[in-house]
């Protein structure tokens, strides 16, 4: 297991490159360049080379490259263009509050969705079914921009509730945290539940035919030991590949959900690094996406170990 | 002392997409304890069927007439919850893949103990000793090792054994066996064969065999009866019915069998194929594969009838209750 | 063939979602001659109505009619979910092909690059491309195209995985077919179904991108109507006019619902194990 | 929000006189971050409405666009209006303590004026030749030639007086303004708490600032509503909403910025005046006041009207009335009797720029012009602007709190701002004579004819400048103008 | 005796597999020295247990898969020596039959194309003779035309796995290996596959390689038989020598396993001890005394010779 962990790791460094290649190529690709969008059209020409030149924007491509994968390889992310802060603590700060969107969300569309996706698979084909179905195909149909703009009208027209604006962790203030987050983490919910939810269903269908699902009814067992005893284990798998891409996905930042409702993620980081073209932000808030992407993907593979005695790596 | 197992009438249907398809038809047998009762057919006749019928393990589309009355009351008027008790208890079932039959996920001990623990409410290690114990009565070796692995680290055979283990595990007055031995290589499936007979000497357990293979039903079975497209064509004492098979289709089966001894040159085939679910056609069931059918066959359903007083066969030809 | 016809016309799911999914290409493709206005015609005096006779769902805050944008607003979603998936589609088949035939260093590098373009947020890659090539329909439509090619090229992927050892290709072997007679004639056919399984769900979810892109600002140039640009737009008139908001709405979510449940039906169809999937 | 990235609107507070009470505290709803807080380096509007009240200028506008006095107390200019000595307020000191002096402002200017900070303010000052400090409450300043836009542009926040001692003012903001930056925490909030040493007696009159950063509309209309925030700029779409109702007031102004669509001159067919003039007759501003704006906005020319000193009557514009047969008639004699195709450049990140692009683009169908609407991420536009290679372009603009700014910044033939190849000497001379000219009426006069003059030759149609909302709890009384929001939040007050 | 059609000589088949991470690399020795002679028109069975290596064997005879040692002659031509155009033109001698009659059928092809796609592949005729001889062939298997319009899943297993005959005859092939063609059916259609075969051989003058794990079908259709155990043949012999007189301890055991359907007979029954040994980890020696009765010491280091017991019976045991 543990030359599997660093194997895969390992491996991580090519696709990590792959990325940085791919961001850094694209970024300078797009039209527009940081100066320029900082100054705006006041700009002068020589306020925009001055700029330039402090940005360290005037040398070659590749040159700005190696510079910053150097810098990288000793674990610098660099500085922003714009502000000159440090972007790594601004990642990690972000990539908190993110963490702690992501989870909640997940928490949500979960609880809604197994229990949900496991009664629908018991009573395949009945009303409660079918209406399961609907709604889980509903959830993800909607843009979640209008779902998020739609709670946030709602609850502030009829019942004059707002969240709270400051963001803080749950740590510092759980009571507090949980209304910051319930709106966008609903929005992401809605989404995650749709998915883990179809999932859980065909999964557990799946098993429910399976012949060691038949032995554990001929012991005489109930429903109940059936259903958590036996099934829920093994339908787990395509669960958690799912919720794991999900979760991968989120952690690089619901760039919608954070700009609806404010909330200074990484995603928005990310995005707006693209808007000011914030080139070393947009490179380090990518590349520990993808990073964060890779290591939950990893932490799925070890948990199959955990849940599948078959899997060994 | 009246049968362990009564089945009459046993009708099962399923509802498809809209139809009804009927799988099982009139099935009638019994089981008296400590006998073998070996079904044969071919594949597709609705053996499983059967045997699952008489467990009420079928799913919501499937509907069952007749009675099936084990140690005297029906099981199939019972509740899911007194169905739940008879389970894994006083009726055990064994299955034809080992692989798939096992939770893959639990360790072999833990799967023994289960019916242990639910049916006589032992603990977690009482279960687990008996558990040991119960894989020793069924030879396999390094039993508390055994316990504790998972069923993809077991060979076929071994697989079979903890099945047979677990099926045992409450003492069960009946086991109902399908097809246990087919997944198998025949040096493994002597084994199991063997494996069998002696818990059936030392328990006494009436076994219900389920198999396509004659040469296992001819082994093991006290009486046989045989099964095509639903019906139960033919119903004898072993012996009887390898040294005067009555019903076309047993006659064709037995015919169509190379031997291990050799000695044919060509295969007695029976033509054409098992008519499909949908298809059945109207009288007798293998009148239109049948070398000697009549017109009669073609428009009613025989009777199952007495040939002799352990034989009873569901053809035309036996009409009047003695030879044709 | 025949049975999975008889299977699909038995699948009231699937004929009705067809017929939903018909009838809105009907509408898209005869967008001239239903619709009542010019999508784009402005009627200053009528900014943000009701619905009425003249303007059977209202108008929007140009006083434009919605009905008529909705209707042309799916020529635009539609087209978008269509190129982009059949762009992606075709890349993604092609790589998946490929990658699970030959396996080893071809699998291997294709695989790794796809990693690469999945481990990089979605709509952020979306977004870079749109920045990077200028706004438009038809870069809109390959910015999502190649957002969802590793999707396509994992999904047939492991299709190829399932089938390629199955006896039949060993059968196309043992009668001396080549490599590509193997590979398009053999093996490809059976990796349709999940190929257009994932390929209806992959367009619902390029018409929800494009409206994501529309919310960044970087969806289709107005002022042609894109159902997600109509949505984004509708945002800032939520109270206002309800109206723009909701109808595009359900428009949208009816035609991906349509799509997906098509989808789920044609898993069904295809494959009668996963009958109650 | 700011117009085309232009500068925020500058201003400066008014001195007033009564003091604060009580622990109070207002949250402000900000629509963007601010992306860095030196005031010479970062022009965005998003930091410059922060370091506008941490800086102050040595002079200040007030709610009239009237030149007051700030940290300088007054000034002398000379007779040849080439010497400009300013006397500075004594005991005014930084929030590091130390007691501001003449050789901060030096210091500061000469920052300004040096290239390597690329200060956008240093265009400002092209006219600053020497700046001397004669003792430490003087500083005098020797120009090339007279500059009437001087001291207004000595108010603007770019324009701040900065310590010397301070080496990076991103990572460190201090100044001597009526707030001391507390707290930035990039992506929420921006804490300002009241400077208790400030220099006007009396102001500010609230503890602490909070701008609280909310970049959707939605979510700042959800906010203010619930009594989350107590002031929130909001769209005109948005003041029609909370209109009348209970526990919000809408507060407007007239603001200085203004929407145009601006034209490539060089670029055919526009490089011929006729056929700039035959768009201008047929586009309806009205239209766009009524649909983008909902009525709320003025028709304008190249100086907004709330430069009411300065800007002319729209009404006199012939070209502002829509006259399709005179603009086909143009078209045709310019050779385009068919009309043409061309592509109109927006940024995608302003939906009112983009609204306007619509309604222009189906105004121009009118006369045979089929445009392509081509909206671009911001980025992306500033490029485009900045190429002078774009055909037709919708953007917004501040016209400056002084005309010079509004004219020759961004129509003089080497205005930096002049992006539309425009050129024409007579306008040249107009305004740099103006610039020249100290004597107010003169100037107006001279800056009347070059008004007139781009309004004819039409390198940009000027199209409506707005009013800009703000939704303001009741307990809270803010009074917003032209001369910017750090002077009506200096004066906020909350009960 | 004549030439032979086919013979194997040494034939080895080492599949490496990962298990674990880096390097722990397994060698699973599926096929471990093969000796195999087919003469012209016979039929050679190859009986064993599952996973003895049978269908490895098999496959690498037709260079499906590519042995890693060993000669394989055909009609005297080194299989292993041909590039892949001249394997390719070859395959048209030597056809495969499969066990599972639904996965070996393309269910996307109707069964027209399945039988057309040999004769396209190899350029056989034009259109119309094509369409003739697939005709022809699908009524030789006991099918009719209507057939051929129809999709794999629309037959039963008997009606596919005559398809599949039908597939592997049109090219007129002179060998054909049977890859336990019928262990998928029930008896008496079993019986219909067998005769089918039989009748075919005689009609074409075909060669069988047939494999199978039932001792009955084997005695049935073979003339001579192949005994495999964990990769190696230990006994090879005419049938019915093999069915009376087996000389290895396994070839003992196997026979007497099969349940014989006549319960009068008393089973006189050699049960053997444990499961087959993995071929990733054989014994040492002879690959079966672990379970061998009458095992000795040095069956325990030495491999046993597959050498001649009696003319034509050839045996690898030390007993014999
Ligand atoms: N749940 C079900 N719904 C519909 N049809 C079913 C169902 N279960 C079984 N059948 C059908 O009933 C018939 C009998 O099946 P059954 O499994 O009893 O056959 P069997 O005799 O056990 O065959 P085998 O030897 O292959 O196990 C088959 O045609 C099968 O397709
Ligand atoms: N591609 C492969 N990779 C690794 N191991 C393989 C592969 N193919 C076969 N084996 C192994 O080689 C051994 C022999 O396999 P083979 O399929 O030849 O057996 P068989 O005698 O045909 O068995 P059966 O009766 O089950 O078909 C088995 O242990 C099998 O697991
Ligand atoms: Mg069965
Ligand atoms: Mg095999």
């Amino acid at each position: 297991m543990g030359s599997y962990v660093i194997k895969r790791l390992v491996g991580l460094v090519p696709i990590l490159f792959g990325i940085s290649v791919l961001v850094f190529t694209i970024l300078h690709l797009v039209p527009g360049d940081p100066a320029s969008i900082m100054l705006g059209t006041n700009a002068t020409p020589e306020a925009i080379a001055a700029l330039r030149a402090s940005m360290g924007l005037d040398q070659p491509l590749i040159t700005q490259y190696l510079s910053w994968l150097g810098g990288l390889v000793k674990g610098d992310f660099g500085v922003s263009v714009h502000t000159g802060e440090a972007i790594l603590p601004q990642i990690l700060k972000r990539f908190s509050i993110t963490l702690q969107l992501t989870l909640f969300a997940v928490l949500i569309g979960w609880s809604i969705a197994i229990p949900l996706g496991i009664l629908s698979a018991i009573r395949v084909h009945s009303k409660t079914d079918i209406v399961v179905r609907i709604a889980a195909l509903l959830g993800i149909s909607v843009p979640n921009f209008a779902v998020g703009t739609l709670l946030l009208l709602v609850l502030s027209l009829y019942f004059g509730w707002f969240p709270p604006i400051d963001v803080v962790s749950f740590w510092e203030d759980p009571g507090e945290a949980l209304q910051v987050f319930l709106l966008p983490a609903i929005t992401m919910g809605i989404v995650i539940a749709a998915g883990v939810l179809r999932m859980t269903r065909s999964a557990f269908l799946e098993t429910m035919e399976k012949d060691f699902i038949r032995t554990a009814w001929a012991k005489g067992n109930s429903i109940w030991t059936v259903v958590f005893g036996h099934a829920l284990r093994n339908s787990s798998i395509p669960i958690v590949t799912i919720a794991g891409m999900q979760i991968g996905y989120l952690l690089g930042g619901s760039v919608i959900v954070e700009q609806l409702f404010s909330i200074p993620g990484l995603g928005q980081y990310v995005l707006e690094g693209i808007y000011q073209r914030d080139y070393p932000v947009v490179q380090g808030g990518v590349l520990f996406v993808a990073l964060v992407f890779v290591l939950v993907n990893l932490l799925i593979d070890i948990i199959y170990t955990w849940i599948d005695p078959r899997i060994k790596y | 002392m009246p049968p362990i197992l009564e089945v009459e009438h046993l009708r099962t249907t399923f509802a498809q997409s809209g139809r009804t398809l009927t799988v099982v038809e009139d099935v009638s047998f019994s089981v008296e304890a400590g006998e073998t009762l070996g079904i044969v057919g071919e594949s597709g006749c609705g053996k499983s069927v059967t045997s699952l019928s008489i467990m009420r393990l079928l799913g919501k589309n499937a509907k069952l007439d007749g009675s099936v009355r084990f140690a005297g009351t029906d099981v199939l008027r019972l509740s899911e919850k007194e169905m739940q008790s008879i389970r894994g208890n006083r009726i055990a079932m064994i299955f034809q893949e080992p692989m798939t039959a096992l939770n893959p996920l639990h360790p072999i001990g833990r799967q023994i103990a289960e019916p242990l623990r639910r049916h006589l409410g032992l603990s977690r290690r009482e279960g687990a000793m008996r558990a040991v114990h119960l894989l020793k009565e069924v030879g396999i070796p390094r039993a508390e090792e055994i316990a504790a692995e998972y069923p993809h680290q077991l060979s076929g055979g071994m697989r079979q054994r903890v099945m047979i283990a677990m099926a045992m595990a409450c003492q069960p007055q009946l086991l109902i066996a399908d097809e246990p031995t087919t997944a198998l290589d025949v040096t493994i499936q002597a084994q199991i064969l063997e494996l069998m007979k002696k818990l059936r000497r030392e328990h006494g357990t009436a076994i219900l065999l389920i198999t396509h293979d004659l040469g296992v039903v001819a082994e093991m079975c006290h009486r046989v009866v045989v099964m095509y497209a639903g019906q139960i064509v033919e119903e004898a004492d072993v012996r009887r019915l390898f040294a005067d098979p009555r019903h076309p289709y047993t006659i064709g089966l037995l015919a169509s069998m190379p031997s291990i001894s050799g000695g044919q040159e060509r295969l007695q085939a029976i033509p054409g194929a098992v008519p499909q679910l949908h298809e059945m056609p109207a009288g007798c069931r293998f009148a239109p594969r049948c070398p000697k059918a009549m017109a009669i066959c073609r428009e009613q359903v025989p009777e199952l009838f007495p040939v002799s007083a352990t034989q009873k066969c569901r053809c035309w030809l036996y009409r009047e209750g003695g030879e044709a | 063939m025949s049975t999975y016809r008889r299977r699909f016309w038995e699948n009231k799911t699937a004929v009705v979602c067809l017929a939903v999914l018909a009838v809105l290409t009907a509408a898209a493709v005869l967008a001239p001659v239903i619709a009542p206005h010019d999508p784009t015609q402005m009627f200053p005096d009528h900014r943000m109505e009701g619905s009425s006779g003249q303007f059977w769902l209202g108008t929007d805050q140009f006083g434009r009619d919605l009905f008529s944008r909705i209707i042309y607003g799916a020529r635009v979603s539609l087209t978008v979910g269509l190129l982009s998936v059949l762009l992606s589609a075709g890349f993604g088949t092609l790589f998946g092909l490929i990658a699970g035939y030959f396996g080893r260093w071809m699998d291997g590098l294709i695989m790794r690059v796809m990693d690469v373009l999945f481990a990089f947020p979605e709509i952020l890659l979306a977004l870079a491309i749109v920045a990077a090539l200028g706004p438009g329909t038809s870069n809109t439509i390959l910015a999502i195209g190649i957002v969802n090619i590793p999707v396509f090229t994992r999904t047939v992927r492991s299709a190829v995985l399932s089938v390629k050892n199955l006896e039949f290709v060993e059968s196309a072997r043992a009668i001396g077919a080549g490599t590509p007679r193997i590979l398009f004639l053999e093996i490809f056919p059976n990796v349709t179904a999940p190929l257009l399984v994932q390929a209806t769900l992959a367009i619902s979810g390029a018409i929800l991108t494009e409206s994501a892109l529309s919310f960044l600002g970087l969806g289709i140039q107005p002022p042609d109507p894109s159902w997600g640009g109509m949505i984004s737009e509708a945002r800032r008139y939520m109270e206002l006019a309800p109206g723009m908001i909701v109808w595009p709405c359900v428009t949208m979510t009816v035609t991906i619902l349509a799509f997906n449940m098509f989808g789920d039906a044609v898993r069904d169809i295809l494959d009668p194990k996963h009958r109650n999937r | 929000s700011g117009g085309g990235g232009s500068a925020s609107d500058t201003a400066n507070p008014q001195p007033g006189q009564q003091g604060g009470s009580g622990k109070t505290e207002l949250v402000v709803a900000a629509d963007q971050d601010p992306v860095g807080l030196d005031p010479h380096k970062v022009p965005a509007a998003s930091s410059a409405r922060i370091y506008a009240l941490v800086y102050d200028g040595l002079t200040r506008l007030d709610e009239n666009l009237n030149v007051t006095p700030s940290l300088a107390e007054k000034w002398e200019i000379s007779p040849d209006g080439k010497t400009v000595t300013f006397t500075l307020h004594k005991g005014v000191t930084f929030h590091n303590g130390r007691e501001m002096t003449a050789d901060d402002v030096k210091y500061s200017f000469e920052r300004i004026l040096n290239p390597e900070t690329g200060s956008i303010a240093k265009s400002y000052f092209a006219s600053v030749d020497v700046i001397e400090a004669k003792d430490p409450h003087t500083v005098v300043f020797k120009l090339k030639h007279p500059d009437a836009a001087l001291l207004t542009n000595m108010a603007s926040s770019f324009a701040a007086i900065v310590p010397k001692e301070v080496a990076d003012l991103n990572k460190e903001a201090v100044g001597t303004g009526p707030f001391i930056l507390e707290k930035n925490e990039p992506g929420q909030y921006v804490l300002l708490k009241k400077n208790p040493d400030y220099f006007k007696t009396g102001l500010p009159k609230v503890d602490a600032i909070k701008f609280q950063i909310m970049k959707d509309e939605a979510e700042r209309l959800a906010a203010i509503r619930s009594g989350k925030v107590d002031i929130a700029s909001i769209s005109a779409d948005s003041a029609t909403l909370l209109e009348g109702k209970p526990g919000v007031q809408v507060k407007s102004y007239q603001s200085l910025e203004y929407s145009y669509l601006g034209i490539n001159v060089k670029k055919k067919p526009f490089d011929d005046p006729r056929v700039r003039q035959a768009i201008s007759y047929a586009v309806d501003r009205n239209q766009i006041v009524q649909t983008v704006w909902k009525g709320q906005a003025s028709l304008t020319g190249p100086i907004s009207p709330a430069a009411a000193n300065w800007a002319l009557d729209p009404a006199a514009y012939d070209s502002y009335k829509q006259n399709l047969d005179k603009a086909k008639q143009l078209l045709a004699e310019a050779g385009y009797p068919n009309g043409f195709d061309t592509v109109i450049e927006t940024a995608s990140t302003y939906p009112d720029m983009v609204e306007t692009a619509q309604v222009l683009q189906q105004q121009l169908k009118a006369i045979g012009i089929n445009a392509r609407i081509n909206q671009l991420e911001w980025g992306n536009y500033i490029e485009t602007w900045k190429s002078k290679e774009m055909s037709l372009l919708v953007g917004r603009n501040t016209s400056g709190t002084d005309s010079d700014r509004s004219l020759r910044f961004f129509f003089h033939t080497e205005g930096s701002a002049n992006v539309w190849n425009y050129s024409n000497p007579r306008f040249d001379e107009l305004v740099v004579t103006a610039l020249q000219t100290v004597d107010q009426t003169e100037r107006k006069k001279l800056y009347d004819e070059a008004q007139k003059l781009l309004v004819e030759d039409a390198p940009n149609l000027f199209l409506a400048s707005p009013k800009n909302f703000y939704a303001v709890r009741d307990n809270v009384s803010f009074q917003p103008t032209a001369a910017g929001e750090s002077i009506a939040l200096l004066q906020a007050t909350v009960q | 005796m004549s030439q032979p059609l086919l013979e194997v000589k040494g034939l080895k088949k080492y599949f490496s597999v990962k298990s674990g991470f880096w390097g722990k690399e397994k060698v699973v020795r599926a096929v471990d020295g093969v000796h195999l002679t087919v003469y012209p028109g016979e039929t050679l069975s190859i009986v064993g247990e599952s996973g003895c290596g049978k269908s490895t064997t098999g496959r690498c005879i037709l260079r499906l898969i590519e042995p890693t040692e060993g000669e394989i002659l055909f009609q005297g031509r080194d299989i292993r020596a041909l590039n892949a155009a001249e394997l390719r033109a070859a395959r048209r001698d030597m056809q495969l039959v499969f066990q599972d009659p639904f996965a070996s059928l393309n269910p996307r092809k109707t069964v027209g194309q399945i039988l057309l796609d040999p004769l396209i592949v190899h350029g056989i005729g034009t259109p119309a003779e094509r369409r003739k001889r697939v005709e022809e062939m699908i009524e030789i298997v006991g099918l009719t035309r209507q057939h051929l319009h129809r999709f794999p899943h629309e037959f039963s297993g008997g009606q596919r796995q005559r398809i599949g005959i039908a597939r592997a005859l049109i090219l007129r092939p002179k060998l054909v290996v049977a890859d336990e063609p019928v262990s998928a059916l029930d008896v008496s259609i079993q019986a219909q596959i067998l005769n089918l075969l039989k009748d075919l051989q005689r009609e074409f003058q075909l060669t069988y390689l047939f494999i199978s794990h039932d001792l009955s079908v084997v005695r049935h259709i073979s003339d001579r038989v192949a005994v495999m155990y964990l990769g190696k043949v230990v006994e090879v012999a005419d049938k019915t020598v093999l069915y009376e007189r087996p000389i290895h301890p396994y070839t003992q055991a196997l026979l007497s396993a099969v349940p014989v359907p006549d319960p009068t007979r008393e089973v006189k029954r050699i049960l053997l001890e444990g499961d087959l040994p993995s071929p990733a980890n054989p014994p040492a020696g002879c690959q079966f005394h672990p379970r061998c009765r009458h095992c000795m010491e040095v069956c325990r280091t030495t491999v046993p010779p597959l050498k001649e017991a009696e003319p034509g019976h050839l045996v690898a045991c030390h007993l014999g």
